[in-house]
């Protein structure tokens, strides 16, 4: 027997390890058959402050965390009072005794005991590994595997380690916790989203990224640079976030499937590129990772509330595809999916992720990498009409691409408005047509959108609408009123933009009460609805605090 | 054997007299001289009279934003090193801007050409001072002149260990078009600085006050001698200084990354098997 | 007797002097009584290319331009060939003799005999004035205004006038086309949308403006360093739009009333600022003067194409004002009112104009100097709490503004998320207070919407809605519609945001067919008025060629 | 008589150990060197970790965005010529994200002392490369350690004429105290680099790395002479000289702009009269 599930908070100052040992608890959770999702939550600082790992474990499949917490694991003293509110009746605290907290609830740790300083932390992995129930022998492969095999560290990590299961292994029943025991599953992957992202885009053939670092987007370049010598790719960071997205347009001019990702601030200062982009018809892919905003705002927090902005960017008119992945399987696929389009449909698309996501490690069935569809990468087409055209105005909108260099054939590509051939024009004829062919692509676009997800009975009394990250609590939420015998239902927009109302808008209708949960002020999906359909959300659930949305959350607002 | 013609002739955007035909007859014959073909060159531009020159040439043309060409181009040789790219655009593109690019690829020694047509003044945007225009220039944006000393390229150039860093005339074609042949052929990046009158907007700077001051380094001059090249960078009032000023060979960023050494990225497929093995490290 | 409406094409090569002539020849009208509209169309190039500045002069006050030509002044033989088909019946053609080009409404003008090379286009001035019935010595007047009242070239200009006036007042009454006579009315101003723009902002005390030159924007900057001096303001040219705005910013912070103005690829660059000022809560000005984009784009001609990309412009969410002034009037006071509500609200408002209206000349009452409203910093209020806090948390959202360094008070701002006191803070409980209370400005900006304007009969059988520049286009072809027996109104938004539906909806809802007029290809203030009210706009006009939109050419897409 | 306790103590988000204490202490002691106090004076800064400065002293602050301090502090300088203003920002700021800035700052000669606190690394972003970093820094996103040569701040100030150029090390408080004393009152643009380890991700240019080669420029030194200047600005691996480098007299940006000798520029109303006359010329 064991829990169902358990939610293990591990809590601390900056650069107390919280980063190395989270992953390392998360991993051996998922081997050992697991279902995990992770909430991070820290400051912007590198020392001190008050950060925290928390780990909903389940034998069950989960995709939201949820507030509860049922081991605490205490890295000072402060988390201690911070968080014990929130532990379940039977929750229990592991502290360090140094620390001197007391109750019924606290396990108090002989670190001193158990490790030298800098060991402690894997024996503070090890008590907690072993009160849930975990393996000895699988933690231990999986800090091997952080830590590699050899040296003197690797024999102390792993001394440290024996010893916390062997003191925790002798305590009473009380203080132990375990999970439901699973059978060991195949292989699969521990992965948060911005791994997820970049691996999706190293997957479908992208080969160039630039970038610029800016939390909560950096893991993704820097995901890239562990995998770009074996996967070819070419990774800089660039002087400035402008830099950035043009580097990746002369790169993607030159054929290689590009990339950029930032956040707000970074964003910002590459939506010239943008329009530039879209004037040149240069794939690229853009990722935006979300944090709250304006300006600096809260750089390590999460948010929703650039959609508008992303969707709206960039001086004057162009196609976009504009994708808001809800789980790490999502930003897999549908980077996939925005490289695909960006190529095929020569412009820019978008990914919009949060800190939340790019932050949270959940088990993944592993890819089949033999079964990924290749992306094309629409250029070199055998056929165009000579002499070459970059811009010969196709029905489809969709002008021939050629690489330079390649052939004889030249390729000019200009910000300007331009003739068929590349060349900057003030022939307003010239611009009319080419206004036209390029706006003929959103056709294109339009026809392969993924469709918002519904999910639940039909003609639901409550419909509660989401995008991106929020996927997972907005469906535990209404799983759970669905449990109270209420008709639930959900309605989760995978990609934002294009919006094609067919695919929804009776969804919305025929539900007695819509609400569209976002975590941001001011309602931007229920606003875009509008703007689409003509119809309005009737309320709105708001987080604006930097934390991510949650079922409890969710539950809370709906009842208020 | 690629042929002055095969460069094309065009119609231009630009004022009769103006400096830039010049420079662009340059560049052919530069072009001509390093045996390259239409097809294996890269004109990578941003915004302004300068930045229309690659429109008026038969080539491989990537016309960006104001200020960026730089970033366009480095992205362009990352992706593929066998194209010879080069950098057209103005005083105000590449020192204002884009000054940041300008210090970026200095310092990544990136193997990209740029040649800087400048005029000491925003041409296209109707005069305005450009970083380069001297104290007292008058327009109507600056009607005591500009409020910034001038930007000293040059002399930037070469205090940052630019790897190349020349500087022509319009006036002085054949000079500028050797100067533009041996920027070309240079591994690593070459900065061209090339002088030349705007008869609209700049009535202080024309051809003949360059004509007048513009004067060929002698044989004897050491573009490898630090020193030198620093004093060199400072003249200016009475005498200035053509030619390659300061030269020091250095890796080329390029080949710091190993998949560009396999060629062009377009080329490169997803390797499966090691997609396999990447992703068993997540497992 | 005498026409009541004439409209005068000047067309030749730039650099020929058309920017200096067309000026001179609208003052002279203006002078002499008449309205004018100016439609000036040149190209991204200094010398050669094809340019025309159009005057359509009027007894009657006018507010579009029409396409027809009744007085055609070919600077070269290119622009007869160009223009001839624009002519009315009756219409004549001003050429050089000397262009040899032929036909019965030709006058071959010697302008050999008249005026020596330089002086020719004084000439050609002098003959067109005098043909449509312009007074010598008023003429004469106005170009010694502009070339100054001494010198050698006077002399010649005034010459050059006389003969062209004696040569053209001796020609058969079949050439002359002049304007019926109208009295002169009491000084009248003679401006530009853009001169506006920089009038009204000198008018409502801005003193600090930051700017990198950028078509058709410059000449706000242009008309400001004019008065400079006079006005106590200082103009910057930046190193690039990101200092412009950074610039602005921090002068405003200091306590002057700030502006910048730019067009969509600068603006591009600034939209990071645009954030921080929202964040910091500092007031300023942002004047967009949009032009055909994406990127490059057509840099000279017109658009309306940057509404959306100016109203969600910035990562996170703030509250701003968007105006879209009509006319030069509105060009004068919006901007006055974008001044007032940047103070008054503390954050970014903004002006959105087009390359059409900037360079649009037109007849306008002087202002009321002494009569302007004084324009409030509201700055270093009288009353605050002590210790000052920034932003402490006003019941209106508007916290007691102080200025640095002039009281003991110190004055923090902070683009993180902040305490009260203006120092970053990692609390949520205070993000959630700040986020709130940066909202609550939005209803004090709401309640001082300048309400879009509705003409014409209620219940409309068609209802023309437009924004901005296309103001008087729009109430022509209203008018026009009026004339033929259809019940046609208008419904002009000369603020597109906030846009408060009760002030508008109903007039939607009531007439039978409304069409959305606009200078962009996708709809975007008709996607506004769906996302804010639910009502869609049923047709749409669109115009994205590069040319502003003419009363004829909405009559013409009305009808297919 | 303004007193150190006047700038206030605050608890900082700063690692333990950490450079930037001892330049924050630094700056207190030139403020009351300087006799200045609080409410005239404005910090600007940008985001990083240096950037999080001005939090800590007792001050008019304004903490903009990253790389963007320069243009801020310019436009406060010409809206309060009576503002003494002083940008405080690491090296990924001023040489990184704001270099085209920094340019036109020196350029400007506006009257800005700007400290650039110089840890060879970006600090708040967790350890990339920064545009000081070294050949060979090893980093997570610079595997092979940073793909460009690092900036020479001091050597492309003096090679710009900078009008003040200086180097300190938070290592030598006392020493940087006036050095910083000696930016505030100097009239026109003054740059100071100050060195200083980042215990958590530079662990190549330690306190210790620092310490052995940090020497004071002698007594001798004239700061005025450019030559020395130059060859002072390049010496690095073995010794690191402190002290004023360059310095060179010439009028304030500000000097330019008529208005701002009526003081700030805040006071000044609408001359109604002034107004009519300007409207008048359109009629
Ligand atoms: C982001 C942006 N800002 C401003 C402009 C307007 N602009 C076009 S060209 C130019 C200046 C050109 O000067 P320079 O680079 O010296 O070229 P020149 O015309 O003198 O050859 C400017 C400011 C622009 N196109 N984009
Ligand atoms: C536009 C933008 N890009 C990126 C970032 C993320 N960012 C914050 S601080 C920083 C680098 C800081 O380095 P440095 O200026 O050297 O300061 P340090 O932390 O080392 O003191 C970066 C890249 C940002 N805030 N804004
Ligand atoms: S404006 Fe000046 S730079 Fe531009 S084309 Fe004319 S002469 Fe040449
Ligand atoms: S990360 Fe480095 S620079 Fe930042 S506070 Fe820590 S030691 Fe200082
Ligand atoms: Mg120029
Ligand atoms: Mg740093």
């Amino acid at each position: 027997m064991g829990e169902r599930e358990l939610t293990i908070l591990i809590g601390g100052e900056a650069g107390q390890g919280l980063a190395t040992l989270g992953p390392i608890l998360c991993k051996s959770l998922v081997r050992a058959g697991y279902y995990v999702v992770v909430t991070q939550s820290y400051q912007s600082r590198i020392r001190g402050g008050h950060n925290t790992f928390a780990v909903r474990a389940s034998v069950d499949e989960v995709a939201a965390s949820g507030e509860a917490v049922d081991v605490l694991a205490a890295f000072n003293e402060e988390t201690v009072g911070l968080h014990r509110g929130e532990l379940t009746p039977a929750g229990i605290i592991i502290a360090d005794g140094a620390f001197g907290v007391e109750g019924e609830d606290v396990l108090a740790v002989p670190y001193e005991e158990l490790a030298e300083g800098r060991y402690r932390n894997v024996a503070a992995l090890g008590v907690v590994a072993c009160l849930v129930g975990l393996d000895e022998e699988l933690v231990a492969g999986v800090v091997e595997g952080y830590f590699g095999k050899k040296g003197k560290a690797v024999a102390e990590n792993r001394e440290a380690l024996a010893k916390a299961f062997a003191w925790a292994g002798a305590l009473e029943p009380r203080y132990r916790r375990p999970l439901a025991a699973v059978e060991r599953p195949a292989e699969r992957l521990t992965l948060n989203g911005n791994q997820a992202i970049a691996l999706g885009a190293v997957s479908a053939g992208a080969k160039f990224c630039a970038f610029y670092p800016m939390t909560p987007s950096t893991s993704i370049p820097l995901t890239l640079v562990v995998h770009a010598e074996e996967m070819g790719l070419v990774v800089e960071q660039a002087e400035d976030e402008i830099a950035a997205i043009n580097m990746a347009l002369g790169a993607s001019y030159a054929g290689a499937p590009s990339m950029v990702a930032t956040s707000g601030g970074g964003f910002a200062l590459m939506v010239e590129g943008v329009s530039l982009a879209g004037m040149t018809e240069t794939p690229v892919v853009v990722v935006v990772a979300q944090r709250p905003g304006p300006a600096t705002g809260l750089p390590t927090r999460t948010e929703q509330a650039d959609l508008e902005f992303v969707l709206r960017a960039g001086h004057g008119e162009f196609p976009r595809a504009v994708f808001a992945p809800g789980d790490v399987e999502e930003c897999f696929h549908l980077t996939r999916k925005a490289l695909e389009l960006a190529q095929k449909f020569q412009g820019p698309a978008f990914v919009l992720t949060d800190q939340f996501l790019a932050d949270s490690f959940r088990a993944v069935e592993p890819f089949d990498v033999d079964g990924l569809p290749p992306v094309g990468s629409y250029a070199a087409p055998a056929e165009f009409a000579e002499p070459y055209a970059r811009y010969a105005a196709a029905e489809s909108g969709v002008s021939p691409r050629l690489l330079p260099g390649m052939s004889r054939n030249l390729v000019v590509v200009d910000s300007d408005e331009h003739t068929e051939d590349g060349h900057l024009t003030e022939d307003l004829d010239a611009r009319v047509r080419q206004v036209e062919k390029r706006r003929r692509k959103e056709n294109g676009i339009r026809a392969e959108v993924v469709p918002p997800v519904y999910e639940g009975p039909a003609k639901a009394e409550v419909l509660l609408v989401g995008w991106g990250s929020s996927k997972g609590a907005v469906a535990e939420a209404a799983a759970d009123l669905g449990g109270n015998g209420a008709k639930a239902a959900t309605l989760h927009f995978p990609q934002v933009w294009p919006l094609v109302p067919e695919q929804f808008v009776e969804r919305l209708r025929e539900a007695k009460r819509v609400v569209c949960v976002e975590g941001n002020a001011t309602g931007q999906l229920a606003r875009l609805i509008r703007a689409e359909t003509g119809f309005e959300v009737g309320e709105r659930v708001s987080r604006y605090d930097g934390l991510p949305l949650t079922p409890e959350y969710i539950l809370r607002e709906l009842k208020t | 054997m690629v042929k002055l013609e095969d460069y094309g002739k065009y119609e231009t955007a630009w004022c009769p007299g103006c400096g830039n035909f010049a420079i662009v007859e340059a560049v052919k014959k530069a072009l001509v001289a390093s045996a390259l073909e239409p097809h294996q060159v890269l004109f990578v531009s941003g915004i302004g009279q300068a930045a229309k020159a690659p429109h008026y040439l038969n080539a491989n043309v990537f016309n960006g934003l104001h200020g960026r060409s730089l970033p366009v181009a480095t992205g362009a040789r990352l992706a593929n090193p066998d194209l010879k790219v080069i950098v057209q655009s103005g005083d105000g593109c590449n020192y204002g801007e884009g000054g940041n690019h300008l210090l970026a690829a200095i310092r990544r020694n990136v193997d990209v050409t740029t040649l800087v047509h400048d005029n000491l003044v925003y041409g296209l945007t109707k005069g305005q001072a450009s970083p380069t225009s001297e104290e007292g220039f008058v327009t109507k944006a600056q009607p005591h002149g500009p409020t910034a000393e001038p930007f000293n390229a040059i002399a930037v150039a070469v205090a940052m260990g630019a790897s190349f860093v020349a500087r022509g005339f319009s006036g002085e074609t054949d000079h500028l078009a050797g100067l533009i042949e041996q920027a070309i052929a240079w591994r690593g990046f070459s900065l061209v600085d090339i002088l030349h009158p705007c008869v609209s907007f700049n009535k202080v700077n024309t051809f003949a006050w360059f004509k007048k001051r513009c004067y060929p380094l002698p044989a004897d001059y050491d573009p490898t001698d630090f020193d030198a090249a620093m004093q060199k960078a400072y003249e200016w009032d009475e005498r200035i200084p053509l030619g390659v000023v300061y030269r020091k060979e250095r890796d080329p960023f390029e080949t710091r990354f190993a998949p560009t050494a396999r060629g062009p990225l377009a080329g490169q497929e997803v390797d499966r098997a090691a997609l396999a093995k990447v992703l068993e490290r997540y497992a």
